[in-house]
């Protein structure tokens, strides 16, 4: 794909993508962060739907839709404001994270800049999905397989972690409930236990 | 068949009318089907006053709750009816007439089931009401049940076809279609039809039971427009259902988007008598269903036709 | 569109997910700041297989694995805040300075 | 042309239903030229049928009030309305045509019913805490009526925020005059507590043993209809609403064969709200004990049923589909027996919700008693289900048998 249209198109998505990025850690309501970052994601897809990786791009839709709407139930469970109707702050150390970002993008954007890139043409713009399908399937097979068997790690890793109870007894035991003041200590008491056999008269 | 493009005004025409049209007859086919079922001493004028249900609705004022997600609220129905016209672009409606038959058709159908979860549960976060965020809350958990089926379905669909593009895939059902050749494929791509439209059984998130759940808030023109969406996307999976597995505009004599047009108002019909007919399944009953009996029928459904291909 | 612009554009959103991540202190929001990062090495990574690899297919491949990463943070980070939850009630990073009860 | 657009209607209508009030339920149902819809937010119409309770008024006051504007109401046999609503009232025969002209006028803006409730807060948005939310700390509370969720250890062991609702008494598949109170983790009812109404309609004095048992098939359908309605099938409750008006031994059979199929209302309804067969025994509620195959029949005793062969009661599991599918066996045979029982009489009838001779507050009790455990720890969708399958007397269209009954 050449021409004006890909790219008005272009920075068009860019600009999307970095703007809804930055809106991510400017806004109240939790979801509204998630699905920024999901709109992030989605200008991101499209901008390598035009650089021909379709299928990148493509499979980066539906992933990241998936991650964010589970990440946004996350946060409407976890935080204590989600909806942002109270602002709060929610922030520590803004000046040096403030700096660390702008160096950060100065730095890379530079790099980008001065450095003398190679410049190699796409090859074949017709088959770039067919190759990368042989190519996951042969070359890089061993790679997937690793990848896989780091998924299935992460799956275990993840139940054992999340479990409320394992084999060393409750998760929950031994830990003691905060204070809201963040530099007192904690309660000297234990959380109460939860109870499983509670609540649970009336499944059918 | 090559991949073939509309001229882009002509696919904003064409995808804008098919989908128009699309919710008119769902709409109508849900009517009748409805006053037959219930049997109403009228079931002829059912149609009409469910158009005359829509315009009077239109002339109704919108809703508005306290401290609602505005921007959000009016966003949900427009991306949902945004992901229908998506799915619809890389759908052939013709021999060699296709919005946009793109290689990756398959997936950006998949992307589209997902982006419609994040727009339903936005249409209930939206509303700041309990009843509305429950419905939201269900339609994740119950989306995140049935994607994955729909994802090997639509990989079983491509194998034989050897492309992820739907107008492959319809070239592939020249000799036999879909539906006779992979048995399983229709009863587990309708669960995912009626989930992602939550029609019937699968109506969680906007359940009578919690009162509507989503649309609870919603009154005048926006709900309107929320079942004017709901619909759009029915017709678009009946176009879909026919085009994977009924082989879309393959057929003698009439033309091709006649075929396909009479097949997807057959799948609309099915899906609709099958949404007065079956009781709505309870939250966890269907979740743990999708995962335990579906989820693993779905494996088998791709291992055995990639066997068959293969062999 | 040439390489560097999408370089550029990469680096920006790699700027604002250092920044978000250094700032935020709620687990998930730290999550959300890596994953933005992570989104502009992907971008990185799609233009130079485009522009400077000639569309070599392990420059594809490359991007995938930038998903596989992040699918693995996302499952592992969410699995830590329920962990942290459990055993705290709260999902800020601020005085979280072992997994120990 | 917007006239005649508007006066074929359908015109949405919210149905706040007191005791006594089902049966302009199901003819409403029923009417072509009406919707029933299930939020005030779309409904033209609020519309109050039957006895509405001395507490339950201020409730009704907030759906008049979330009903937009313009709007209007109507009334039906309804007693106790509050004195701010000014409610159109209306026949149960003339309903139709009351509610099609209320609903043209709204339309082209010649009808409307004021607020009755303060437009703006009592305080504006700010409370007790460091952020003006109200409650403990950062969240919890009610404040000025908007419920703040708190966090609360929950069945799973995880602290999650825990809402605390109250649903009804006018929410659309409860029971009428049902409240229904919630500690809500996410869909799952950590907490609840079920409240139904202490008054309620009930037969006294001779009564015919054909106007009883007509009653009860009238009763039963009616109750199935609604159930069929929450659970998601809205055509084939017209179809039972109908029925429930004019019930027949045919009728019976025919929405029996259309509901009880492997693929039809079981598919909502088995497993859901299970009772054990000690909760329902000697509650009061005879259908209920007999649904578990428990024989609690005053007409066992009762000589005018002498010689009318009562079938002996099936188990048919504790489930919802249990229930109704008992309704639906004895609307049956109280058909029958209202053909076979000729002009018959009773003083301690067998009434369709349960015997005569437990006082009103004692069954609401008991009831209250078995519907919370029924419903306590359960997702919320099966918990409406399983208290719109535990209806009380006030879901009875009484009114119209009394109307029968000789003096």
């Amino acid at each position: 794909m050449t021409g004006w249209p890909v790219d008005v198109a272009f920075w068009v998505l860019a600009v999307g993508a970095v703007w809804f990025g930055w809106r991510v850690f400017r806004t109240d309501s939790m979801v509204r962060a998630t699905f920024a970052l999901l709109v992030s994601f989605l200008d991101v897809g499209a901008i390598m739907v035009l650089l021909l990786a379709e299928y990148l791009g493509v499979a980066l839709f539906f992933m990241m839709a998936v991650e964010m709407t589970v990440m946004a139930i996350f946060m409407v469970a976890y935080m204590m404001n989600p909806a942002g109707l109270n602002p709060m702050q929610m922030v520590h150390q803004p000046r040096v994270a403030v700096v660390a970002g702008v160096l950060a993008a100065a730095g890379l954007a530079a790099v980008a800049w001065f450095a003398d890139l190679p410049s190699v043409a796409l090859v074949a713009p017709q088959d770039t999905i067919r190759e990368l399908g042989l190519e996951v399937m042969g070359e890089s097979m061993i790679l997937m397989q690793t990848a896989g068997i780091t998924l299935l790690a992460t799956m275990i890793g993840a139940v054992a972690l999340t479990a409320a109870h394992g084999r060393f007894g409750e998760a929950t035991s031994g830990s003691r409930p905060p204070r809201l003041d963040p530099d007192a200590e904690p309660v000297e008491q234990e959380m109460a236990r939860p109870d499983p056999h509670a609540h649970h008269g009336g499944h059918g | 068949m090559t991949p073939a493009t509309l001229h882009p005004l002509l696919a904003v025409v064409v995808g804008g009318l098919v989908l128009a049209g699309g919710a008119v007859v769902v709409g109508a086919l849900d009517a009748v089907v409805g006053a037959a079922v219930a049997g109403d001493p009228r079931p002829a004028t059912a149609g009409v006053r469910a158009w005359r249900r829509v315009v009077l609705a239109w002339r109704r004022p919108g809703t508005v709750t306290e401290r609602p997600d505005l921007v959000l609220w009016v966003v949900a129905p427009a991306a949902y009816v945004g992901v229908a016209a998506l799915a619809l672009a890389v759908l052939p409606l013709g021999d060699g007439i296709a919005i946009a038959d793109v290689r990756t058709g398959i997936v950006v159908f998949g992307a589209v089931e997902v982006l419609a979860m994040v727009a339903v549960f936005l249409h209930g976060w939206a509303a700041n009401s309990a009843l509305a965020l429950v419905g939201a809350y269900r339609f994740v958990a119950e989306s995140l049940s049935f994607l994955l089926l729909s994802m090997f379905v639509l990989i079983a669909a491509a194998l034989p076809a050897e492309s992820m593009a739907f107008g492959e895939i319809v070239a592939s059902q020249q000799g036999l279609w879909n539906v006779v050749r992979q048995p399983l494929g229709l009863p587990l791509f309708t669960v995912v039809a009626l989930g992602t439209t939550f029609w019937g059984p699968l109506n969680l998130p906007d359940g009578a039971d919690i009162a509507t759940g989503t649309s609870l808030e919603v009154g005048g023109p926006a709900y309107i427009a929320w079942q004017v969406a709901r619909r759009a996307m029915l017709a678009v999976y009946a176009i879909a259902t026919s085009v994977v597995f009924l082989g879309g505009h393959l057929g003698p004599v009439l033309p091709g988007p006649v075929w396909l047009a009479l097949k997807s108002v057959v799948v609309a019909s099915g899906f609709v008598w099958l949404g007065h007919r079956v009781g709505r399944v309870p939250m966890d009953r269907f979740v743990r269903v999708a995962w335990t009996v579906l989820l693993p029928l779905s494996f088998l459904h791709l291992a055995v036709t990639g066997a068959v291909v293969l062999l | 569109m040439t390489l560097v612009a999408v370089l550029v554009v990469a680096a920006a959103l790699i700027g604002v997910g250092v920044w978000g991540v250094l700032s935020q202190q709620s687990f998930v929001m730290v999550m959300m700041g890596f994953e933005l990062a992570l989104n502009g090495v992907m971008l990185a990574a799609a233009g130079a297989w485009r522009f400077a690899a000639g569309g070599e297919p392990k420059g594809q491949v490359l991007v995938i694995v930038a998903l596989f990463v992040m699918a693995i943070e996302a499952a592992i980070g969410f699995a830590l805040v329920v962990a942290v939850y459990r055993r705290r009630q709260a999902d800020t990073t601020e005085g979280i300075a072992t997994m120990e009860r | 042309m917007a006239v005649t657009w508007t006066s074929a209607g359908p015109v949405p209508v919210f149905v706040a239903t007191g005791a006594g009030g089902a049966a302009v339920r199901h003819a409403l149902r029923a009417a072509d030229e009406v919707d029933l819809v299930r939020s005030p937010r779309r409904a033209c119409v609020l519309l109050v049928a039957g006895d509405v309770p001395t507490g339950d008024r201020s409730p009704l006051l907030q759906v008049h009030d979330q009903v937009p504007r313009p709007r209007g109401v109507v009334a039906v046999g309804a007693r106790g309305m509050p004195a701010e609503l000014a409610p159109i009232t209306s026949s149960l025969g003339g309903l139709v045509a009351t509610i099609l002209e209320v609903g043209s006028q709204i339309l082209v803006g010649e009808h409307d019913s004021d607020d009755v409730l303060p437009a703006t807060n009592p305080v504006e948005w700010r409370g007790v805490g460091p952020n003006g939310q109200g409650g403990e700390g950062m969240m919890g509370g009610v404040p000025y009526g908007r419920a703040m969720a708190m966090t609360a250890e929950g069945s799973d062991g995880l602290t999650l925020d825990r809402l605390y609702l109250t649903l009804g008494p006018w929410l659309p598949g409860l029971p009428s005059g049902c409240r229904l109170e919630v500690g809500l983790q996410g869909d799952v009812l950590e907490e609840a507590s079920v409240a139904y109404p202490t008054t309620g309609p009930t037969l006294a004095g001779q009564v015919r043993v054909a106007s009883v048992e007509q009653l009860r098939a009238r009763t039963l359908l009616g109750w199935l209809a609604d159930l069929t309605d929450t659970a998601g099938l809205p055509a084939l409750a017209r179809r039972v609403s109908r029925l429930a008006l004019d019930p027949t031994p045919e009728g019976v059979d025919a929405v029996r064969r259309r509901l009880d199929r492997r693929w039809g209302l079981p598919v909502a309804t088995d497993g859901v709200g299970h009772l054990e067969r000690d909760d329902v025994t000697g509650c009061g509620l005879g259908w209920l004990a007999r649904s578990r195959g428990v024989d609690e029949d005053a007409r066992r005793d009762d000589r005018a049923y002498d010689g009318l062969e009562l079938a002996a009661p099936t188990d048919r599991g504790g489930d919802v589909t249990g229930r109704w599918r008992t309704w639906l066996d004895e609307a049956a045979e109280a058909l029958r027996l209202a053909e076979a029982a000729e002009d018959r009489t009773t003083d301690r009838p067998e009434l369709p919700w349960g015997s005569a001779a437990v006082t009103v507050e004692d069954r609401a009790v008991a009831h209250a008693a078995l519907a919370t455990r029924a419903v306590s720890g359960a997702e919320l969708g099966r918990a409406v289900l399983t208290l719109a399958s535990l209806p009380s007397a006030c879901d009875a269209d009484v009114a119209a048998s009394r109307a029968e009954v000789p003096a």
